[in-house]
């Protein structure tokens, strides 16, 4: 079994209403010092053990998960897990 | 009998709600702004409408949830006020804790709207007196995130003392026991997804809605009368 | 950090750099001219974007002229934001289509929901509060991958944009033709109502007031790649940035309660929100209209990045931003709405009397350009014509007379076509009720919104059968604007005014040229006999794919006045012993129908023909009719003809069923597609007073309890269904195509 | 500057209707061997220095950036960061 964990966040550039709001929010409850606040995905996958994960994963990333026009994609793999 | 409907940014629902409070029942409403009251103390309900407050923003009402504003809803209701949170509004009593459990997205992953019909499965609440005990009526629905979800134990305790006010009749978001709406134990915070507003006139397709702001409006009489 | 380098004047007139921002060597002679003296970066980017087709209509211009614009009920023809219409009491809807179909190619989600937000912003910087949307989309066939993709896309960004500011969406259309595939269209149109008495301009008037920013800070959103700046990148590669536009329908909720709000106070001036060429296009079209000239600080313009050029904030395209001219000394008045609603709201500026558009940035002034220059002297062309050859072998063609044997299977396989199928896929995810006015929702011919405190209500549409267009430009255009008229009168109200969204192809080549002058000669005539002026509207060229021109689609949104609510007339049929009626005789016309689809999976031969009388005579008595309260339902006859339009009639009418009589070949009976007919049922003591009132009604069955669709000829039962079985096809025609793997 | 970077994924027991239907989709594309997907959100918020950041994201994600009913919160605090 393994498991990876992909983190997908917006591009440079692109705005970001969703951290803006949740930013405006923290100041409002008194966290003044928060200064930005970008959200983005966090994807867990469970795959059964697989001689290519690391490609299978960036194609998964490239065709699904995320989108590519206004996405980027980090991801690591955990070797052995066990659910 | 004199209604207050919450405004936060990004509600939309809030002239809906006012409308059927004092066109439809032909009673005083008024809106308010968030920031505009520190008290609640001059109104004899308070209305919740939905909408996308924040913009729905990280989590449905979650934002809102947070405001001053819910603190006085928590004097309000500590006190018995009869509170009503519709669609939005229900998620941010949810949020706010005011009542159990949350809201996670319909299982089809897609927002949602269209009538539905719903069961009365509690008619002894001060907001559905007017309804007969397992009437069925019809109701508009609309939403991306009307899944309602609770732990076993909740749910338990949501059953034992008869909080699970209205239910689908073909469950339509995958809520758990096709819970449409609910009331706190106290009887006085009721919250659900369908939109009583928006069927208080035949016009609009259905005016199964009334009844809930009629029953509001006869028990506000009889508790103005025992109080009196 | 992205550092650009902007060329000299003289760089780009020897590199000829203009012409990547689409001027050509003629135009830039004349900005030469105009100026006195070679444009700056700046000042080139600026005359590029307002003199861009989107912006000055420059090959559309000529055709647009010809449009009826005028009527007693026209307030406001084309020109402002949108078009406004009396509606009587004081009161006038405003109404708009806008395109976004080259932002939704790209990015289907973004693109889709900031053409709804950029239509709302249009009506509301009006003075108007938005009540309406609707829109009118595109596809290649839902067989591929990428074609799913897209239209679900867009639907969801439609849905998560339209749902979130408050405005329901009514209505709409979605069709699927091959010639979609890699050019979808996206068209949306909004409805405002307002008090004649509020109506907004965008006009900078008044020496010395003072220009105010309001709303989203200014990003390089929409800015492609700055291809004549030279760049300096740094290691993170351009792959890690994007700029495409994202909407904010939180942000334009509050700034839709801002501005209306801000229109109590009369310290404002004018309002124009910031659409294509943002900034550029709304302050300069706000001083031209006003006869007076501007100059703005970009020092002091909200921005979400570091180290923006001027060049950058001009040809910015942030959404959610709009500009506002206050009277000067007053502007705190109308900061503080905005601020109540926590909103940037900032003094970029002021209205000067000397007609320059003039800019500083860093203490330079980077742009001082006669204002009138942008918007009144771009160039118009008229681009050279020519029949296709397609059309003129169409014409030749004999009479495509098909022949169908199995009219079970056929009514089935119609009902499952996605273009006939059920839309309840898209419009479920719609709110279609907030604000609770909404008396007809979608899945009727038109959507209504009842007037709140007032006995009338308006009926809105949009429409346009591209198949028939190609085939024949200017019938296909008349047929777009009689069957929008066709759907409002239908649900009961009089058509008052349409907009339009002229969506073409390359308007270079001649053939494409002609496919928009014919279209718009059919839209004009039309418009001409039904008495609904054309008041505002959209051009989007340049829809093509591998060279391939979409269809010529012009879209129509029409608006239309319910005298009274009690007009309000659904399309299903509602009781039974009803009789069923169907007005207009039938001929056989296939060409660019549903039928010639299914068969031959191509169109060709000519488009059903249009008599503009005789259309406009029936439904003036279908109207009167309707108004008298002896009409129980009325569908027009579209795509599929008569037995589709029957069938559509029972499925929302619980439990109902139908049998119908059909003469003479029952292949044109059944599903012909000539224009100018109508499906209505009448109660049985109604039947004489409705016969007196309309003419060419021939009763052709009755609506009763069965359950089943019986469709006869002599003796013979053609079609005999369960009601329930054909919806089922019907409402599961989408969902299904959907699932299918690609 | 500080970087904190948040991780919010729901309680186990909590159904996760967005990640089956990506899980179903990836078996559809013929990624096979996926056989569970979750679906969180990860969020990187700026902060100006201050004494007591650890405190204050605690306070933060308890107060507004996960619901405690249905989500789990974890993050991390990275120092000396420059924007
Ligand atoms: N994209 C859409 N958005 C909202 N409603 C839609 C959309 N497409 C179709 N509809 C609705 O579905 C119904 C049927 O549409 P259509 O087949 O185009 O009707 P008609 O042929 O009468 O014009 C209409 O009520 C229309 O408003
Ligand atoms: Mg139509």
């Amino acid at each position: 079994m393994k498991k990876v964990k992909i983190h997908i966040t917006l591009k440079e550039g692109v705005l970001d209403p969703q951290g803006k709001a949740v930013q405006g929010s923290l100041n409002t409850l008194g966290y003044q010092s928060v200064e930005e606040v970008r959200i983005g995905k966090y994807l867990e996958l469970i795959l059964a053990d697989d001689a290519n994960v690391e490609e299978q994963v960036e194609e998964m990333c490239k065709k699904l998960l995320a989108n590519p026009v206004i996405e980027n994609y980090q991801y690591t793999v955990e070797e052995g897990v066990t659910q | 009998m004199k209604f207050a409907v919450i405004v936060f940014p990004g509600s939309n629902c809030d002239r809906d709600m006012y409308h059927a409070a004092k066109d439809a029942l032909g009673q005083e409403a008024e809106l308010v702004w968030y920031q505009d009251a520190t008290t609640l103390e001059n109104y004899d309900a308070i209305l919740l409408p939905g909408g996308f407050s924040y913009g729905d923003y990280l989590r449905c009402g979650a934002i809102a949830s947070t405001s001053a504003m819910v603190k006085e809803l928590r004097v309000q209701a500590e006190k018995g006020t009869p509170i009503l949170g519709v669609c939005n509004g229900f998620q941010i009593l949810l949020e706010a804790g005011l009542l159990p459990g949350a809201l996670l997205r319909n299982k089809n992953l897609k927002f949602m709207c269209h009538h539905e019909g719903l069961i009365v499965k509690n008619n002894r609440t001060l907001f559905t007196t007017d309804y007969e005990q397992e009437e069925e009526i019809s109701i508009p629905i609309a939403h991306g995130e009307g899944n309602y979800f609770c732990d076993p134990q909740t749910l338990e305790q949501l059953k034992a003392n008869n909080q699970i006010v209205f239910t689908y009749s073909n469950n339509p978001n995958g809520s758990i026991e096709d819970i449409a709406g609910i009331i706190n134990e106290q009887g006085n915070v009721l919250g659900m997804m369908p939109h009583p507003e928006r069927a208080t006139e035949d016009i609009l397709g259905s005016a199964d809605g009334l009844k809930l702001f009629t029953s509001m409006l006869k028990n506000w009489r009889e508790s103005y009368v025992a109080g009196a | 950090m992205l550092q650009a380098l902007e060329v000299t004047p003289e760089v780009i007139e020897a590199e000829k750099h203009y012409r990547e921002m689409g001027l050509t060597d003629e135009e830039y002679q004349s900005i030469v001219r105009i100026l006195g003296r070679r444009p700056n970066f700046t000042e080139t980017g600026i005359f590029s974007v307002m003199w861009s087709e989107h912006c000055s209509y420059k090959t559309s211009k000529p055709l647009l002229r010809k449009f009826p614009t005028e009527g007693p009920q026209v307030i406001q023809g084309p020109g402002e934001g949108a078009g406004i219409v009396d509606i009587g009491d004081g009161q006038a809807v405003a109404f708009k289509v806008e395109s976004h179909n080259h932002p939704s190619a790209v990015e289907p989600y973004q693109g889709a929901a900031t053409g709804v937000g950029g239509i709302i912003r249009d009506i509301f910087s009006m003075g108007a509060r938005p009540i309406a949307v609707l829109n009118s989309l595109r596809f290649g066939q839902l067989t591929t991958g990428r074609v799913k993709y897209l239209f679900d896309e867009v639907v969801h960004g439609i849905a998560g944009y339209g749902n979130c500011v408050g405005v329901p969406t009514v209505g709409g259309e979605v069709q699927f033709d091959d010639c979609y595939e890699g050019n979808p269209l996206v068209n949306a149109m909004c409805v405002g109502l307002i008090d004649q008495k509020d109506i907004q301009k965008g006009i900078a008037a008044g020496l010395g007031n003072t220009v105010l920013y309001v709303g989203s800070k200014t990003g390089r959103d929409g800015i492609h790649g700055a291809t004549f700046a030279s760049e300096d990148l740094t290691e993170d590669s351009e792959s890690k940035r994007s700029n495409v536009q994202v909407g904010d329908p939180f942000m334009e909720k509050l700034l839709i309660e801002a501005c209306l709000e801000a229109i109590n106070c009369d310290a404002l001036v004018g309002m124009q929100d910031m659409g294509a060429a943002g900034l550029t296009s709304s302050a300069s079209e706000m001083a031209s209209k006003a006869g007076m000239g501007m100059e703005m600080n970009l020092d002091r313009i909200p921005q979400r990045e570091d180290n923006m050029t001027a060049y950058e904030m001009m040809l910015s395209e942030s959404q959610e931003r709009m500009l506002l001219v206050v009277e000067k000394g007053r502007e705190q008045e109308i900061i503080s709405i905005f601020e109540k609603y926590d909103l940037e709201a900032v003094a970029v500026g002021k209205v000067t009397d000397d007609k320059q558009f003039r800019l500083l940035h860093n203490g330079d002034v980077v742009c001082d350009i006669p204002v009138d220059s942008l918007a009144e002297d771009a160039p118009v062309y008229h681009k050279p014509s020519k029949v296709p050859a397609y059309y003129e072998k169409f014409q030749a063609m004999p009479t495509y007379q098909p022949k169908v044997t199995d009219h079970e299977l056929m009514l089935e396989t119609l009902l499952a076509q996605p273009t006939i199928a059920s839309k309840e896929y898209v419009y479920d995810q719609y709110d279609s009720m907030v604000q609770a006015n909404t008396a007809v929702a979608p899945g009727s011919d038109a959507a209504v919104i009842r007037i709140r405190d007032y006995d009338k209500a308006l009926a809105i549409t949009t429409d346009c059968n591209s198949r028939y267009i190609y085939l024949d430009p200017e019938v296909g255009g008349q047929i777009a604007v009689a069957e929008a008229a066709r759907n409002i009168v239908c649900s009961g109200a009089k058509p008052l005014a349409l907009t339009d969204g002229l969506n073409f192809g390359n308007p270079d080549k001649p053939e494409n040229f002609w496919q928009m002058e014919k279209s718009v000669d059919g839209m004009s005539s039309a418009s001409l006999v039904l008495n609904t002026p054309v008041i505002s509207g959209n051009v989007s060229l340049y829809n093509e794919s591998n060279g391939q021109a979409i269809f010529p689609t012009p879209i129509v949104g029409m608006v239309g006045l319910h005298a009274s609510v009690a007009h309000i007339t659904p399309s299903f049929f509602r009781a039974e012993g009803d009789a069923i009626y169907l007005i207009g005789e039938t001929n056989p016309e296939f060409g660019g129908s549903e039928l010639q689809n299914v068969l031959e999976g191509e169109y060709f031969g000519k488009a059903p023909a249009l008599d503009l009388q005789v259309e406009k005579e029936r439904q003036d008595q279908l109207l009167a009719a309707i108004q008298a309260g002896i009409v129980q339902s009325a569908h027009d006859l579209a795509e599929g003809g008569l037995a589709v339009a029957v069938a559509e009639s029972l499925f929302s009418s619980q439990g109902l069923g139908a049998i119908i009589e059909v003469s003479g070949d029952a292949t044109t009976a059944l599903y012909s597609e000539t224009q100018s007919r109508f499906l209505v049922t009448v109660k049985p003591g109604d039947q004489a007073a409705f016969e007196e009132k309309v003419e060419n009604a021939m009763m052709i069955g009755r609506v009763n309890a069965t359950g089943k669709l019986q469709v006869k000829q002599n003796n013979d039962d053609l079609i005999h269904l369960a009601v329930t079985d054909l919806e089922a096809r019907w409402k599961g025609a989408i969902p299904c195509l959907l699932k299918s793997k690609a």
